[in-house]
């Protein structure tokens, strides 16, 4: 089994050994899963390490490159007659994207080990989700890409349903049928693809060099788009989103804001984009605009909520359209923002909703207007609090702001297949919700962290446990060695990339303009 | 370069590396510890970096400059590459006013921190201060030596984030933190104008970045104010609404920096931030971090001139600004609010002496950058001083404190000395400064601005004076300031330091160092009309404020300011702008905008979802209410079904 | 020796009938070891004879990969569901009022019933294949009413009207097209016609028919309340055996009978296919009683299986076929959890289920998992086998019905998870206490739900019904 | 006319017709008789319509064979059994119910409380 197979089945072995455990020994599940999932960080690193002694050396030859390169393939014939395979593999997105949910996985784990009722099957199911979550990543055969795509999805249900607060049942429910709808949409355009294109596989790879018809192109594209816009909360299929959140345990909801959401912008990025180039050039503004209404509106939903998770949901809505705002760019830029942002947001979502679950786990309460200068008595909490909201507003030391600032010259830049002044348009107003973003974010934090203590109960409480520390801190860490050194995951993705883009402009005729 | 580059040079990096690590080491390894030391390192490592700047300026005015002084880049690495020729590359760009910049700030900033360690003795987040304090200076070092424009966009935010965190020092204080979001949220809007002018210039200097091929890197400063270059954007044709794109980038741009030094409408942050600790308020709010704007004017200064345009609206939002500020500064009681609108108005200053400049009369560049460097001394030195008596009157009011001539005598020397200095009275520094200014707005043609400018200089003098009388003459009116006494000598020593400066920067031959094109002449010399008319108009200011403050009190002041009426108060309510921006905030925003989306969000855009779940329940029970469990009904629909089956096999057949 | 299996089936039942008067009360649980070892028989004869082909009876009879392979799916459903129906009858578990009486007659039946549908699997001209549907049909009019209360008697009397109005439909079809051709071989007779309005009115009267037991919508209307009625371990047989012969009664129809128009018939038959799946998910929404819900869920899943009929019979006909396997084996892995619920407790609502993933986590995690592969969730074999079907549906160019058809898996979706909600969500009555689990049943769900993960994942079995059956009537008819 | 229309013989149209009818009547009958056992006998007429077509058509359209006639007689047994089935499950459903009125029969519901 090769390294690649590793990173899938670590987690799900570990999953196994959590059902085999007995459910009365839950300091066994926990240590189980850190112990897995720690492991699986370490497999990661080895993983970046070999994979960029691959790619490394071939990054300049990557500049003109029209089809995309996978490293550490893994290749295996499934269901031979109708071309499927176990196709696996590795390029700069998918690493990058391998290394996010290995972090977010690994500090969800500490941040859940206050999970005591029925931990057994918690951990095992989110265990489940991160197997379908990493098969989702380094699978490159699109049957293979949906089977795990699901696998991720939908023990969400059960995570939200059995472990949440508030109206779960809902949530849980509207979030599950929202997604699934969005995977019928990409069933539908997976299907075409493999039909249309007549190679009889689902290799990704393969059908790239797949000439597609426009007019087939011009149906497909928007129907992948929106199918995993869904997941990427697309405006306006974003609301399982905010309810999700809100109810979603601590752990579910950083994996799922952290990880899940990114296989929207991935699948897009990844599907969409790279296999139907004339599609996106037809649908790149329409999703423009969907995607700037995504991001000013999820900053100005933000204003106004009053429960953390709900905030913490709307500016994840907003973060998220950066990410399919910056893939609808088209461009260079745009969509090494766009990988960007999705780095950069998984770590600083996991890391709100982290937050939010310890200090819900403290007050007891998630209301803003109830809470009050919490700095004073959570310190180490109110610091992380505070550097993740100043990521989300793109501060510059922050990965934030190295997503957002591609996003927005992405934008700005245009394409040569869209109006620029539309589009520059678009990027303008979507700019403003840097200046929203400032407001609710320290609006929202300045209310709970800030200010005297309100309640005189909040005086007993505590600051972060050790587990807790280590989890934050990790997030933290991450934010800022992105932030700073912004070069060593642009070095990793810069390259697969330009394939896509490459693709973009040898593909059909340059539709006038510029 | 042909020759070697000196140590200095050579490790140009250490600048900004210095305040980094020591901020690093501080804030995460010393402070959770030993918060003491946490402070004593900071201290050291910015006097580190202090010295450092000083070698390194000597290094690079030691290279000569006689015909004009060469921007040289001794250090940078590639830190974020957008794509080809759009690369930040982040380093150290060493120029006659990054120089100066670099010297003011870490002078400032050190005095400053050593300052604190007496000011900030005994406070429960000593460490933490340092930290940010540290953090600033590091920040402020990246803006004033980027290189390029997005470094100095990062750094522009960093110096906000830090400027953020000082102002919410205090953050068991409502007012402290209300006042930190405002100027954070009030600078981040004007950062909206400044990224959209990086975008601006960004593409457009990418198109000629790469039509030029080669390494051009589009963000450069270098790039961007090459003559070449500048032509081309320059002939770029109109933009929005008719606008030249170059001039509505530049506007763009000023407007981050209007927002970032406070000019009018953007100015309303800065009273506010007044609400952190006083020697903030002396190295970021006075000193350093407000003369940002003015630094990237001056740095854009070759593009601003090639626009024109771009350059009037500089001149007259900095004229208006500094009347504007001078005029509230006339009837706020809180000592450092003065200082604050005083700020504001020095800084209207050195706008429109760069708005008043051009290549033909480059005169207002050497003023501005003359000014920014004496102000800093003096302005920090008055702050400083605030600092001093508030340490030892325990409030802010200077209707409050009275008397403390010869309880606090260091404290009050060197604040007169500062008062004289700002109020324009030779041989203190504003005199020169103020007076090239003056002469620079005159000998361009700007008569108008000129005059406005003669006028703040009789406001600054008045309400300085006015706050120097009521503050140390008369007898003590509150409890505290009768027992007042004179401050550590560690906050004393920073403050005697800087009164030297204040005295001395005059004399500095600044036009041979910092001076637009290769041009001499007017840069020298002193016209003594014009220095005649700023010193009268000084001396008036400060004998009114004797008139009417001498002993200390408002009486004879109060009579003036009924007999304004409505007029007065609206000067004394700052022009009710922070109540017009609130309602739009508030009112406007929250209300009209915010609330709706997230009414709407939840009622429409999730009514939708839910109401498609429901319309699939209405049609499941529609559905099964056909299963009424009569058998010949559903034979009915059997036979049906077969007549639609024919219909349909018959009817759609390929 | 080709018609062993069906020999070997008869002869059991004729054994078994035997037996049940001989043998003592204390003895008779021994009839269902005795039924299941004649089923396991037959599936070892026809694995033994599967890749034959050939012709009995003149050609009346006959053997072909298809025909093999519903053979064995037909013996597994009826293998398994006695495994289902034996506590039941013997009354093992449960309250007394639940059981089943006669249980020698009831295997009898069954088994006949099972033999009908195999000879109708092989029956190649219209009396052959009118007889064996017959005998696949009339016995479930029995069993439904085995009960013989209130309940199960009317679902039997549903059964028995609507069953007849279909018979009648389908015979008169088959006269017009006998009348048509002059030919009562069925591949012979599709060749011997031109398309013209009598013969779609024949064909349209043998569709319906076949929709009768495939319950496609509008033929469906008997499915809720028989389902409901008859008692669980018939319901459970009647959702995947009946529906097996209604596919090959299709098979029948469409391709031997209708091949030689393939193409004529496309779009209606999508239109049928998204009628089926979208009133049946939409309806089993709303449903409140588990076995009717299972009815709506059943009728959802016979218009996926129609989905194969729209490609070439090449793409089409493993697809269904494998399809039809996953089904038997989901679907009865859901009706052993029923059948043994109702059995313990009497109860029959979604509701009922409650907290049970704490009583008995193992019989929960089961049902889960059967419930997800009749939604198509991955990497269960429901999801691979819709996969295929959806992408026949794909190939032919019906992306629209692709489309519906993965929207109402999503619908499906939302009501498999309201059961799954009550197992896993909800939490206990008070005083529920784990449940007896025999060891039949754990047999019998044990295999279906490995079988049900097992098929998804390893492609062998997939593979294997695409060589044989991928070439099916090409060169004869296409 | 009464011997013209006696010397005229019977040809397929007129055999079809009364198919025809008889089918008609029987389906009519299946879906509007309330007595149970009338809808039995209606599903006599039905199948025994169908059973009659084929015996047309194996005269007229291929009598070489007698196909149809053995299809016929097939149907003629199996609408036996059918009906036997059917009278069976009414005789029972009538000592529950003390009536065989179809439209009565409408007990199990969704709502229905089944044990």
């Amino acid at each position: 089994m090769g390294l690649l197979s590793w990173l899938i089945v670590v987690p799900f072995i570990t999953a196994l050994a959590v059902i085999f455990t007995p459910a009365r020994k839950t300091a066994w599940i926990k240590w189980i899963s850190l112990v897995g999932t720690g492991f699986h960080l370490v497999l990661t690193a080895f993983t970046t390490w070999r994979f960029w002694q691959l790619a490394a050396p071939e990054a300049a030859s990557m500049k003109t490159a029209q089809l995309m390169k996978l490293h550490l393939e893994e290749r295996i014939p499934w269901f031979e007659s109708l071309g499927i395979q176990y196709l696996l593999g590795v390029d700069g997105i998918s690493m990058s994207m391998v290394i996010l949910t290995s972090i977010i996985i690994f500090t969800g784990v500490l941040a859940s080990w206050k999970v005591e009722e029925r931990a057994k099957e918690f951990f095992a199911l989110l265990l489940v989700l991160v197997t379908g979550v990493f098969g989702v990543f380094l699978s490159f055969d699109l049957f293979l890409f949906f089977m795990f795509y699901e696998v991720a999805v939908l023990p969400m249900y059960l995570l939200i349903g059995i472990w949440g607060t508030g109206p779960k049942e809902y949530s849980a429910m509207k979030l599950t049928l929202m997604l699934m709808m969005g995977s019928a949409l990409l069933i539908v355009g997976f299907l075409g693809l493999y039909h249309v294109s007549g190679m009889n596989t689902f290799d990704l790879t393969k059908l790239a060099e797949a000439t597609f018809p426009a007019s087939f192109q011009k149906w497909a594209f928007p129907a992948i788009f929106i199918g995993f816009g869904v997941l990427g909360a697309l405006y306006p299929f974003h609301t399982w989103s905010p309810d999700g959140h809100a109810s979603a345990p601590t752990a579910v909801s950083m994996l799922h804001a952290g990880v899940l959401m990114k296989l929207g912008g991935y699948g897009a990025l990844r599907v969409a984009v790279y296999l139907l180039p004339e599609g996106a050039k037809d649908w790149g503004l329409f999703f423009m605009v969907l995607t700037t209404i995504n991001i000013l509106y999820g900053s100005f939903g933000a204003i106004t909520q009053k429960d953390l998770k709900y905030f913490t949901a709307y500016s994840s809505v907003s973060h998220c359209g950066f990410v399919l705002f910056g893939v609808a760019a088209l461009n260079l830029m745009g969509m090494k923002g766009a990988v960007l942002q999705m780095f950069s947001h998984g770590v600083m979502t996991g890391l709100f909703f982290a937050l939010i679950g310890m200090v819900y786990g403290r007050t007891h309460t998630r209301m803003i207007p109830e809470m009050g200068g919490l700095a004073k008595v959570m310190p180490w909490l109110a610091v992380c609090f505070y550097i993740g909201g100043m990521a989300s507003l793109g501060l510059p030391g922050f990965s934030g702001f190295v997503a957002e600032s591609h996003v927005f010259l992405g934008g700005f830049f245009g394409n040569p297949w869209t109006d620029a002044t539309i589009m520059r348009t678009l990027t303008v107003i979507a700019t403003m919700s840097i200046v929203v973003t400032a407001v609710y974010v320290l609006r929202g934090m300045a209310k709970v962290f800030l200010g005297p203590v309100t309640d005189p109960h909040f005086h007993a409480l505590t600051d972060a446990t050790l587990t807790e520390r280590i989890s934050t801190g990790v997030l933290v860490a991450t934010l800022a060695v992105v932030g700073v050194m912004p070069f060593l995951l642009i070095d990793l993705i810069e390259a697969s990339i330009m394939p896509i883009v490459n693709r973009l402009h040898a593909s059909g005729v340059t539709v006038a303009l510029h | 370069m042909e020759h070697e580059l000196g140590f200095a040079l050579r490790n140009a990096w250490l600048i900004l590396a210095i305040p980094f690590f020591s901020f690093l080491v501080v804030g995460l390894f010393i402070r959770p510890r030993a918060p003491k030391l946490a402070g004593i390192v900071a201290t050291l490592a910015v006097f580190a970096s202090a010295g450092f700047a000083y070698a390194l300026a000597v290094e690079y005015l030691s290279l000569g400059g006689h015909d004009g002084w060469k921007t040289i880049v001794p250090w940078s690495f590639e830190w974020l590459r957008f794509q080809e020729h759009l690369a930040v590359h982040i380093g150290v760009i060493v120029d006659p006013i990054s120089v100066l910049l670099m010297v003011v700030v870490t002078t400032v900033s050190s005095l400053v921190h050593l300052y604190s360690l007496g000011y900030m003795h005994g406070e429960a987040g000593f460490g933490r201060y340092f930290t940010w304090l540290n953090l600033f200076t590091f920040s402020m070092l990246a803006l004033v030596t980027a290189p390029n424009i997005l470094q100095m966009y990062v750094a522009w935010e960093l110096v906000g984030a830090s400027s953020f965190c000082l102002i919410g020092y205090y953050f068991e204080k409502p007012s402290a933190v209300e006042a930190s979001k405002k100027a954070f949220i009030v600078t981040r809007f004007a950062d909206l104008g400044f990224l959209l002018g990086v975008l601006i210039l960004g593409y457009f200097g990418y198109q000629i970045a790469s039509e030029a091929g080669g390494s051009a890197q589009a963000f450069d400063f270098l790039f961007l104010t090459n003559p070449e270059v500048m032509g081309k954007f320059s002939a770029l044709g109109a933009g929005l609404f008719g606008i030249p794109l170059l001039t509505l980038a530049l506007l763009l741009v000023y407007m981050g920096g209007a927002g970032k030094s406070a000019m009018f409408p953007l100015h309303i942050w800065l009273p506010d931030a007044m609400e952190g600790p006083t020697p903030v308020s002396a190295l970021i709010h006075a000193a350093t971090m407000v003369v940002a704007g003015v630094y990237l004017v001056a740095r854009l200064f070759p593009l601003f001139a090639t626009s024109g345009d771009a350059l009037l609206v500089v001149a007259y939002i900095g004229a208006f600004t500094s009347v504007f500020a001078a005029v509230i500064a006339c009837t706020q009681d809180d000592i450092k609010r003065v200082l604050a609108y005083s700020t504001l108005s020095q800084l209207g200053y050195m706008m429109f002496a760069l708005g008043v400049a051009s290549f033909e009369h480059p005169l207002g560049y050497t003023a501005s950058m003359f000014h920014l460097f004496t102000h800093a001394f003096f302005k920090a030195l008055l702050f400083l001083g605030a600092g001093s008596v508030i340490h030892a009157v325990h409030s802010n009011e200077i209707w409050k404190m009275g008397g403390l001539k010869a309880k606090m005598p260091v404290t009050h020397a060197t604040f007169a000395i500062a008062t004289l200095a700002i109020a324009g009275i030779w041989p203190f520094a504003g005199f020169f400064s103020k007076d090239e200014i003056l002469a620079a707005a005159l000998g361009s043609g700007h008569t108008g601005i000129f005059t406005l400018g003669l006028m703040v200089a009789g406001l600054t003098a008045f309400y300085m004076s006015r706050i120097y009388f009521v503050t140390f003459w008369g007898k003590a009116k509150t409890e505290h300031a009768s027992h007042a006494h004179e401050s550590p000598w560690i906050m004393l020593i920073p403050l005697v330091i800087l009164a030297v400066l204040s005295i001395g920067a005059g004399f500095v031959p600044f036009g041979e160092f910092v001076r637009f094109g290769a041009a001499h002449g007017e840069a020298h010399g002193i016209n003594p009309m014009i220095a005649a008319a700023g010193t009268l108009a000084g001396v008036l200011g400060i004998g009114f404020a004797w008139l009417l403050y001498r002993d200390g009190l408002a009486e004879r002041s109060g009579v003036i300011a009924r007999a304004l009426g409505g007029g007065y108060r609206l000067i004394r309510n700052k022009f009710y702008f922070d109540e017009l921006y609130l309602f739009v905030t508030h009112k406007i925003i929250f209300r009209l905008v915010a609330a709706p989306i997230a009414w709407f969000d939840r009622h429409v855009v999730d009514g939708g979802v839910n109401l498609s779940g429901w319309s699939a329940r209405v049609f499941g029970s529609a559905v099964s209410y056909l299963q009424t469990g009569q058998v010949q009904t559903y034979g009915s629909w059997f036979v049906g079904g077969a007549v639609l089956l024919l219909f349909s096999l018959w009817m759609l057949r390929a | 020796m080709l018609m062993l299996p069906e020999l070997i089936v008869i002869g059991t039942a004729f054994l078994l009938l035997t037996l049940d008067l001989i043998w003592s009360d204390r003895q008779r649980p021994a009839l269902a070891l005795v039924g299941l070892s004649g089923v396991g028989a037959a599936i070892a004869a026809t694995l033994t004879l599967m890749p034959q082909s050939g012709e009995l009876f003149g050609g009346r009879f006959a053997v072909d990969a298809v025909a093999w392979w519903f053979k064995l799916l037909f013996l597994i459903a009826g293998g398994l569901t006695i495994a289902l129906s034996m506590d039941m009858l013997d009354g093992r578990i449960g309250a007394g009022g639940t059981q089943l009486g006669s249980r020698g007659e009831y295997y009898v039946v069954m088994l006949f019933n099972l033999a009908g549908m195999m000879y109708m699997a092989s029956a190649r001209d219209l009396v052959s294949l009118y007889v064996s549907l017959e005998l696949a049909t009339i016995p479930l009019f029995v069993l439904a009413a085995w009960k013989r209360d209130a309940q199960s008697t009317e679902a039997g009397l549903k059964y028995v009207i609507l069953g007849a109005l279909a018979s009648a439909l389908f015979l008169y079809g088959m006269g017009i097209l006998y009348g048509l051709s002059g030919e009562m071989r069925l591949e012979a007779m599709g060749k011997a016609m031109q398309a013209g309005p009598a013969f779609w009115l024949g064909v349209a009267m043998l569709a319906a028919g076949v929709g009768f037991k495939l319950t496609l919508v509008p033929f469906h209307m008997w499915a809720a309340e028989v389902y409901q009625g008859a008692p669980a371990p018939v319901t459970a047989y009647l959702s995947v055996a009946s529906k097996g012969a209604g596919l090959a009664l299709m098979f029948h129809v469409f391709y031997r009978v209708l091949g030689p128009l393939a193409g004529h018939w496309d779009l209606a038959l999508a239109i049928f296919a998204s009628l089926t799946m979208t009133v049946g998910n939409f309806a089993a929404i709303v449903q409140k009683n588990i076995k009717r819900f299972m009815a709506f869920s059943a009728i959802s899943q016979a218009g996926y299986l129609l989905l194969g009929f729209l490609g070439k019979p090449g793409d089409g006909v493993p697809a269904m076929l494998f399809y039809l396997l996953v089904y038997i084996v989901t679907n009865l892995a859901v009706f052993g959890v029923i059948i043994w619920y109702s059995n313990h407790t009497g109860r029959e609502r979604i509701e009922d289920y409650r907290g049970l993933s704490r009583t008995n986590p193992l019989v929960a995690l089961a049902m889960m998992i059967a419930l997800f592969g009749l939604a198509g969730i991955p990497p269960l074999s429901g999801f691979v086998g819709k996969f295929f079907l959806f992408s026949i549906a794909a190939k032919a160019g019906f992306h629209w019905l692709v489309a519906l058809a993965a929207v109402n898996s999503t619908v499906s979706l939302y009501y498999y998870l309201r059961v799954v909600r009550q197992m896993y969500i909800e939490p206990a009555e008070a005083g529920d206490s784990a449940l007896r689990v025999t060891p039949a049943m754990t047999g019998a769900l044990a295999v279906t739900v490995l079988a049900s993960v097992i098929l998804g994942v390893i492609p062998y079995f997939y593979e294997t019904v695409s060589a044989q059956t991928a070439g099916w009537l090409q060169g004869t008819l296409w | 006319m009464i011997e013209q229309l006696a010397t005229l013989a019977p040809g397929p149209f007129h055999w079809l017709s009364l198919t025809v009818l008889l089918f008609a009547i029987g389906i009519y009958g299946i879906l509007t008789r309330r007595n149970a056992v009338g809808i039995l006998m209606a599903v006599e007429l039905a199948l025994n319509s169908g059973a009659m077509n084929f015996v047309v058509f194996n005269k007229y359209v291929a009598p070489s064979a007698v196909d149809g006639q053995i299809m016929a007689i097939f149907v003629i047994a199996i609408a036996a059994a059918e009906v036997v089935v059917g009278m069976a499950i009414f005789v029972t459903l009538f000592g529950h119910r003390r009536t065989v009125d179809v439209t009565r029969m409408d007990q199990i519901t969704d709502a229905a409380g089944t044990n």
